[in-house]
C-alpha cells in the first residue's frame, strides 16, 4: 500500500470524546497530526451532510465519537449518531466510497488512551484504504 | 462572513511554551493575513490576572467583535475568557479558541507538521468566530427548595444538611413511616457506628427540624429544569403539584439471597447477612436458641461469601461485623467461606485483623471447586476444599466437612424497586446494573445527567456509611451552587425558524428533555415549533433531526462546523 | 398526508446520466413532513451526487433548493431565476411535484427522486402506514373509522376473508387484519349489528378506475 | 328445484354427498385433465375445478370444467374476485352455463402476493358475497348487476344463466364470533351450498356448527364438511406456520409423525374425520381436498363407506 497521510475528520461529542483528546494532548503521548478535530454538543447533533461534506472537503475518512452506548448524557444522542451513521455508510458505499472510511467509536472522557489507541488504528485502516477517489486531483 | 464582523486575534506565550515549539512570528504574521482578521496581538501570560486586563484593554482599543484566543485547551479557560467578552461588552459566544497547545504542541511528534496543524487550527477557529452569533440570554426565577426521594439515612440526613444551607427541603418517602423497624440497606464500615442507633438519632432530628416529610408518597411525574421542576407527587393516590429547584435521588437498594443458593429450602438456620444482622437486633431469643444450648457442645457458625460476584465489599463488611458478633455474644466456632477476601476502605484492615485475633477461621475455595450445602433433616453440611490445606506436597488437598448450626449467605444488592419507574420519570441513566449512573464517576460522582438532578448513597450502588455520608455532603454542596441565589441565568442555544418549520413533530418526539412544544408562536403568528428554554440542555439532536432545517443550534451552525472541515493551512 | 420515500441513489445517478448543471428541488410540504424530501434531505442529495460523481472523476454542479409546495404552479414560478443554465431538475416533491414543475417548466427535464407511497400517517417516528385509497366515495361511516378499501389487501366489503387469522392477514404476519380491526371497533362501538348487513356493489367509477379525476367546485371557480 | 343440477338433486333428495377437487394442469396438457377425471369418476357427485388456485397460473376452470363435464364428472366450477372484474365475471357465468356447466362456486381468491405473479394487480372489483348476490340475481331476477335484463335484444327472450351457487366457509379463521354472522351474510346473499375450509379441529369446528345449527342456517343451506387426506407430518406442519385461517391440533402432527405408513395413516385420518362429521347434526355431505393427490380420492370414498354413489333418477 502506497504510504500517504490520510486528512481525517474526527466529530467528537464535547461530554465526552473531546475531552479524552484533551487529556490524551495535556498527557503529551501525541497522536497522528492530521486528525482534524470539529467538537459537537453531542453526537446526536451530528448531521448526514456534515459527513459528506467533509469526504467533498477532501477527508480520506471521517470519526464520529460518541459516549458509551447507555451513557449519552442526553440519553438517546449516541443512538440517533449510530442510525444516522449506519445510514450514511451504506449511501457513501452507494455512490462509490468504501464505508470503511466512516467509522464510529464509543468514548468516555476519561479515555483518552483509548482514543489514542482509536485514531492509532483508525489512521492504520485509513491508509490501507488509500486516498480517497473523490480527492481533488 | 458578515463585513461588519472584526476578528480580534490574541496569541498566549503560555509564558515561553508555545515559542519552544513555533515559529509564533509566523504565525502571527499567518493570522494577520486570514480575511476578516482586524488586530493581532500577543501576551506572554493571558490567563493571568494582568493577562486579562491586557486582553480586555486591547479588545476594547482594537474596536474587534469577535475574539479568538490562541493558546491552551477550552476546557481550562473557556469560561473565563467569555466573561472577559461579557465585561467589555459582547455576547460571550463571540470567541473561539484555537487550542495549538493540547491539540497541537503537544500532539505533534512530527515537528515539520506543527506550524501545517496550527495554521490549520487557527483558520478554523477564524472562520467559526466570524459565524458566532449572539446567544440570548434568559433569567430564570430560582425555587430554593429541593425535593428528596427516599427517606432512608441517606434521604434524612439530606434534608437535614440542605436545611442547614437555608434550601427549603421536601422529603417524601414510599413507605407509609419512616420508623427503625424498616431499616435502610447501608453498611458502616466498622463496630464503632451503630448504624441503627445513627438512624434512630436522625429520625429523631427530623421530627425536630422543619423539613416537610411525605410519607406513603412517590413521584409521578416531573417536567421543568434546574431552579424550577414541576414536579407531580401522588399520595395513597392524591395528586399535587409542589415546584422545587432540585431533586436529589436517595433511594437506596434492596436485597437478598443471591447466588447459586438462592433456591435452598426454607429453613429458619438458613439466613442472608442483612437477615442476620436483623436477628441480632430484634430476634435475639432465635439466635440464642440456636447457638447456645444446654449441651455444652460447640455451635457452628458458617459464611459463605463470593456467590453472588467473586467480591462484593458490602458483603465482606456485613461478613466481618456480623462474624465477630457471632463470636463475641455466643462463642460460637465461627467460619468464613470465601473466593477472596478484599478488604480495601477506611479501617477495613483493621476489622479484617479483628475478625482473625477473635479467632474467626477463614477458609478459601478455588472456582472450580465451589463449596457444596446440603439440608437433611435440619442438619446443615458444608464441605469444600481449601486448596491451603493439604498435609503433604503429593497429596490432595482433602475436603473438609462442617456440619453448621447456622448458615449465612450473601445478599445480592440490586436497585430498589420502582427504579425504572424513576428513570423514565426523571430523564436520568441508569447503569449496566440498573442503578443510577452518575455523569463520572471519577469526576462528578453524583451528578445526574440533568442539571439539577443529583443521587446519593447506594441507590448508585453499593455504599458504605463514610462513602454515603460523603455522597450528602457533596450533593448539598452541589444543590446549594445551583439554588443559593435569586435567580438562574439561561442561554437559548437553540433557535426554531418557524417559517421553515414544517410542523412535522420530528423535534418534538425526538428531543430527550421534552424541550420542544407545538403551538401558537405567537399573537398572529403561525403554528410552529419552539423550544423551552428551561428544559433545553443543548444536545442539538433535534438539529441533527429536523428535516426542513428550521433548527440552528446557535453555535454549532452548518457553517461554523463547515469551517472545521476543510483542509487548509 | 402523502407519503413517499427516497429512490435508491443508484437510480437517481442513472436519471442524472451526464447532465453537470442540476437542481435538486425539496419541498416543505408533506415530504417533509415524511422525511422524504425536505431541506436537509435535499441537501445530502446534492452532496451524495456530487460525491458520486467524483469518485467518477467528474465534476459536476448540483445545488439544491426547496419550495413550499411543489403541487402549485405559484410556488414552483419562484424557481424560474435558479434555473438558468440548469440542464436538470431532481424534483424530491411528491409525483405531483414533478408534474408541476415539468407543467410549468415544459423546456426542462424533470425527473423524480422519490417514490410516492401513499397516503398515511407516522405509525410512530420513522414508520408510516397507509390510511387512505383515494377511492372517492367514503365508506368509513359504515366500518367504525377504520378504512376497509385500504387497510384490507383485497378491499373486501363484506368481512374478512378466510385468510385472517389472530388479528392478522393472510398475506403477512406482520401485517393487521383490516376487517379484524373493524370487528373489534364496532364491537367497542356495540355496532356489529351493522356486519350483517350486505353491502353493496362498490361504485369504483369515483376511483382511479373512472378515469383521471377531477373535482370542480363551481362556486369558488372565479 | 333451481338449477337441477346433479349435485343440487342429490341434496334435494337429503343424500349425503361427496364432493372431490381437480386441479386444472400448469400447461395445456388436456391429457392430464382427462386422467384425472377418469379417477374421480364415479367416486364423487361432483368436482370443483379450481380457479388459479393458490393465485398460479393454470388452465382456466371453465375450460377445465368442459373437459370434465365431457369425461363424465359433475364440475362445480370456482371462480375468485382476485383475477376478474364484474365484466368478466358476468360474461364467464354466461359461457360456462351455455357449456353445460351448472355449479358455481363464489371465492375471494388467496391473494396474488402467494402465487408466481406476486407482482401482478390484483382486481377485486366485487368481494364474494357480492358475486354470490349477482350470479343469484342473473339467475333469480334475470338481470345484470347493473340492473339491465339479461337478453340479446329489446324483443329477443330473457335466457339467464342458472348456476346452483356454492361459497366457502372457513370456520377457524378469526374473529371466531363473525364467521357464523358471515356465513349467514352469504346465505343471504343467495348461496345454495357451502363447502367449508378443511377441518382437522374437530371439536372447534362443533362449536362452529352448534352456532350454525342455533341460528338454522343449516336448514337454509347444505353445508358439505372439508377434509383433506395429507401425506406425511410435514404438510400439517407447513399449514400450521404458513397458511393462514387453519387450526391443526398439535396431536394431530404428533400422530402423524408417529406413524409407521404415513400416507396410509393420513388416509386413515381422513376416513375417521369423514365419520365423525357425518354424526355433527347440520353437515349434508363431505368435501374431500386431495390437493395434487386426486388417485387417492376413490379409496378414501370406499373405505368411508360411501361408496358407490347414488345414481340420479
Amino acid at each position: 500500500m502506497m504510504d500517504f497521510t490520510p486528512h481525517i475528520v474526527a466529530f467528537c461529542c464535547e461530554n465526552s470524546a473531546y475531552r479524552a483528546v484533551d487529556i490524551a494532548g495535556a498527557k503529551q503521548e501525541g497522536y497522528p497530526s492530521n486528525i482534524q478535530l470539529c467538537r459537537l454538543p453531542c453526537s446526536g447533533k451530528l448531521e448526514i451532510n456534515h459527513i459528506l461534506r467533509a469526504f467533498e472537503e477532501g477527508a480520506d475518512g471521517v470519526f464520529v465519537f460518541a459516549c458509551h452506548p447507555d451513557s449519552c448524557k442526553f440519553l438517546k444522542g449516541n443512538v440517533r449518531a449510530s442510525k444516522r451513521i449506519e445510514h450514511t455508510a451504506s449511501l457513501l458505499e452507494k455512490i462509490g466510497l468504501e464505508k470503511e472510511r466512516l467509522r464510529f467509536f464509543h468514548l468516555s472522557e476519561l479515555e483518552w488512551a483509548a482514543f489514542l489507541e482509536a485514531v492509532r488504528q483508525g489512521n492504520e485502516s485509513i491508509k490501507s484504504l488509500g486516498p480517497s477517489p473523490i480527492k481533488v486531483r | 462572513m458578515d463585513s461588519q464582523v472584526k476578528i480580534g486575534i490574541f496569541f498566549c506565550a503560555c509564558g515561553h511554551i508555545m515559542n519552544d515549539y513555533f515559529d509564533m512570528k509566523v504565525l502571527v504574521d499567518y493570522a494577520g493575513r486570514i480575511s476578516g482578521v482586524s488586530s493581532v496581538d500577543e501576551n506572554r501570560f493571558l490567563c493571568t490576572r494582568s493577562g486579562l486586563d491586557w486582553l480586555k484593554t486591547k479588545i476594547s482599543q482594537s474596536g474587534c467583535n469577535r475574539v479568538v484566543i490562541v493558546g491552551c485547551s477550552p476546557y481550562l479557560y473557556e469560561q473565563t475568557f467569555m466573561k472577559v467578552l461579557e465585561e467589555v461588552g459582547l455576547n460571550r459566544y463571540f470567541l473561539a479558541i484555537a487550542n495549538i497547545r493540547e491539540g497541537c504542541a503537544w500532539v505533534c511528534q512530527e515537528k515539520e507538521n506543527l506550524m501545517t496543524r496550527a495554521k490549520q487550527i487557527l483558520s478554523s477557529a477564524v472562520k467559526r468566530a466570524g459565524f458566532a452569533k449572539p446567544v440570548e440570554k434568559v433569567q430564570k426565577e430560582i425555587n430554593q427548595s429541593a425535593l428528596v426521594i427516599g427517606a432512608g439515612l441517606t434521604g434524612i440526613q439530606m434534608a437535614l444538611e440542605l436545611q442547614q444551607l437555608g434550601i427549603r427541603p421536601i422529603l417524601i418517602e414510599k413507605k407509609p413511616q419512616v420508623s427503625r423497624k424498616n431499616p435502610p440497606f447501608f453498611i458502616p464500615t466498622t463496630q464503632k457506628i451503630n448504624e441503627r442507633e445513627m438512624f434512630s438519632s436522625k429520625i429523631r432530628e427530623l421530627r425536630d427540624s422543619e423539613v416537610e416529610l411525605l410519607t406513603s408518597t412517590e413521584l409521578k411525574k416531573v417536567a421543568g429544569t434546574v431552579g424550577s421542576f414541576q414536579v407531580i407527587l401522588d399520595t395513597l393516590g392524591k395528586e399535587r403539584e409542589v415546584v422545587v429547584g432540585s431533586i436529589i435521588v436517595s433511594t437506596g437498594s434492596e436485597s437478598k439471597v443471591g447466588g447459586r443458593f438462592a433456591d435452598l429450602p426454607n429453613s429458619r438456620r438458613i439466613v442472608s447477612l442483612s437477615e442476620l444482622k436483623d436477628m441480632f437486633d430484634f430476634e435475639r431469643r432465635t439466635l440464642e436458641r440456636m447457638l447456645i444450648t444446654a449441651d455444652k457442645r460447640t455451635k457452628y457458625a458458617c459464611f459463605v461469601l463470593g456467590e453472588c460476584e467473586a467480591y462484593t465489599k458490602t458483603n465482606t463488611i456485613m461478613a466481618l461485623n456480623e462474624a465477630i458478633k457471632l463470636k463475641e455474644k455466643f462463642k460460637a466456632e465461627v467460619m468464613i467461606l470465601a473466593k477472596d477476601i478484599s478488604v480495601s476502605g477506611i479501617e477495613l484492615e483493621a476489622l479484617y485483623r479483628q475478625a482473625r485475633e477473635r479467632g474467626v477461621l477463614f477458609y478459601r475455595y478455588a472456582e472450580e471447586s465451589l463449596p457444596e450445602i446440603s439440608l437433611e433433616k435440619g442438619v446443615i453440611t458444608v464441605s469444600l476444599t481449601d486448596p491451603a490445606l493439604h498435609t503433604d506436597q503429593a497429596e490432595k488437598s482433602r475436603p473438609v466437612t462442617i456440619q453448621s448450626d447456622l448458615l449465612i449467605l450473601e445478599d445480592e444488592i440490586y436497585p430498589h424497586e420502582g427504579t425504572d419507574l424513576l428513570r423514565d420519570a426523571l430523564q436520568v441513566n441508569l447503569n449496566e446494573w440498573g442503578f443510577f449512573q452518575e455523569k463520572n464517576i471519577h469526576l462528578k460522582p453524583n451528578l445526574s445527567n440533568k442539571k439539577g438532578i443529583f443521587f446519593a448513597g447506594s441507590c448508585q450502588g453499593e455504599r458504605d456509611i463514610y462513602e454515603t455520608l460523603n455522597d450528602v455532603r457533596s450533593v448539598a454542596m452541589g444543590v446549594y451552587s445551583y439554588l443559593s441565589g435569586k435567580s438562574l441565568v439561561l442561554e437559548k442555544k437553540v433557535e426554531i425558524n418557524t417559517d421553515k418549520c414544517a410542523l412535522c413533530l420530528t423535534c418534538l418526539r425526538s428531543c430527550p428533555h421534552k424541550a420542544i412544544k407545538v403551538g401558537d408562536v405567537g399573537a398572529g403568528q403561525k403554528w410552529g415549533a419552539q423550544v423551552i428554554v428551561e428544559a433545553c440542555q443543548g444536545c442539538g439532536i433535534c438539529v441533527g433531526e429536523c428535516p426542513a432545517k428550521a433548527i440552528e443550534m446557535i453555535n454549532y451552525s452548518d457553517n461554523q462546523i463547515f469551517s472545521e472541515l476543510s483542509f487548509e493551512g | 398526508m402523502i407519503v413517499a420515500e427516497q429512490k435508491e441513489i443508484s437510480e437517481i445517478i442513472n436519471m442524472v446520466g451526464d447532465h453537470n448543471n442540476i437542481l435538486v428541488v425539496g419541498c416543505d410540504t408533506c415530504v417533509t413532513v415524511c422525511l422524504a424530501g425536505g431541506a436537509k434531505e435535499a441537501a445530502i442529495l446534492s452532496s451524495a451526487l456530487r460525491l458520486a460523481y467524483r469518485v467518477k472523476g467528474k465534476e459536476i454542479t448540483v445545488e439544491a433548493t426547496t419550495i413550499e409546495r411543489q403541487c402549485e404552479i405559484e410556488f414552483v414560478d419562484a424557481l424560474e431565476p435558479i434555473l438558468k443554465r440548469k440542464d436538470l431538475v431532481i424534483s424530491m416533491g411528491c409525483g405531483i411535484g414533478v408534474q408541476t414543475i415539468a407543467e410549468r417548466f415544459p423546456q426542462l427535464l424533470v425527473v423524480p427522486a422519490l417514490n410516492t407511497k401513499f397516503l398515511g400517517l407516522p405509525e410512530k417516528q420513522g414508520v408510516w402506514v397507509e390510511r387512505c385509497q383515494a377511492c372517492g366515495q367514503c365508506v368509513l361511516d359504515k366500518t367504525g373509522g377504520i378504512c376497509p378499501i385500504s387497510r384490507c389487501s383485497k378491499s373486501l366489503l363484506n368481512g374478512p376473508c378466510g385468510g385472517s387469522q389472530n388479528g392478522k392477514c393472510e398475506i403477512s404476519k406482520d401485517t393487521d387484519c383490516g376487517w379484524h380491526l373493524i370487528y373489534e371497533r364496532l364491537k367497542t362501538l356495540g355496532r356489529l349489528e351493522s356486519l350483517e348487513e350486505i353491502m353493496p356493489v362498490k361504485n369504483w367509477s369515483t376511483s382511479r378506475d373512472g378515469g383521471p379525476r377531477k373535482v370542480i367546485r363551481e362556486d369558488m371557480c372565479l | 328445484m333451481k338449477v337441477g343440477s346433479r349435485l343440487e338433486i342429490l341434496l334435494r333428495q337429503g343424500k349425503f354427498v361427496a364432493t372431490a377437487e381437480l386441479g386444472p394442469p400448469k400447461s395445456a396438457d388436456l391429457e392430464l385433465i382427462k386422467k384425472k377425471a377418469s379417477i374421480l369418476r364415479g367416486y364423487a357427485d361432483a368436482v370443483n375445478i379450481t380457479d388459479n388456485q393458490t393465485a398460479i397460473v393454470r388452465v382456466s376452470s371453465i375450460a377445465a370444467g368442459k373437459i370434465a363435464l365431457d369425461e363424465g364428472l359433475e364440475p362445480i366450477i370456482q371462480m375468485t374476485c382476485r383475477d376478474k372484474n364484474r365484466l368478466a365475471m358476468q360474461g364467464d357465468v354466461l359461457g360456462a352455463y351455455i357449456l353445460g356447466l351448472k355449479n358455481l362456486l363464489c371465492l375471494s381468491g388467496d391473494h396474488q402476493s402467494f402465487g408466481n405473479h406476486p407482482q401482478a394487480k390484483n382486481v377485486y372489483d366485487l368481494d364474494s358475497i357480492q358475486l354470490v348476490n349477482m350470479v343469484r340475481d342473473m339467475r333469480d331476477k334475470k338481470v345484470f348487476e347493473c340492473g339491465e335484463e339479461i337478453k340479446n335484444t329489446k324483443k329477443s327472450e330473457i335466457l339467464e344463466p342458472r348456476m346452483f351457487i356454492g361459497v366457502a366457509a372457513n370456520p377457524f379463521g378469526d374473529p371466531f364470533e363473525f364467521r357464523v354472522v358471515r356465513l349467514a351474510k352469504k346465505i343471504k346473499a343467495g348461496a345454495d351450498f357451502v363447502q367449508t375450509q378443511c377441518i382437522f379441529d374437530l371439536p372447534k369446528f362443533k362449536r362452529y356448527m352448534e352456532m350454525v345449527t342455533d341460528q338454522g342456517l343449516h336448514e337454509k343451506v347444505s353445508i358439505l364438511a372439508g377434509v383433506m387426506p395429507v401425506k406425511s407430518f410435514r404438510v400439517l406442519q407447513y399449514m400450521k406456520n404458513n397458511v393462514a385461517g387453519m387450526s391443526i391440533p398439535d396431536e394431530l402432527i404428533r400422530r402423524m409423525k408417529a406413524a409407521e405408513d404415513p400416507k396410509a395413516e393420513g388416509v386413515k385420518i381422513c376416513v375417521e374425520f369423514i365419520q365423525q362429521v357425518r354424526e355433527i347434526p347440520g353437515i349434508h355431505g363431505v368435501h374431500i381436498m386431495a390437493v395434487e393427490w386426486e388417485a387417492i380420492v376413490p379409496s378414501i370414498v370406499q373405505q368411508a363407506g360411501l361408496y358407490p354413489r347414488p345414481d340420479v333418477q
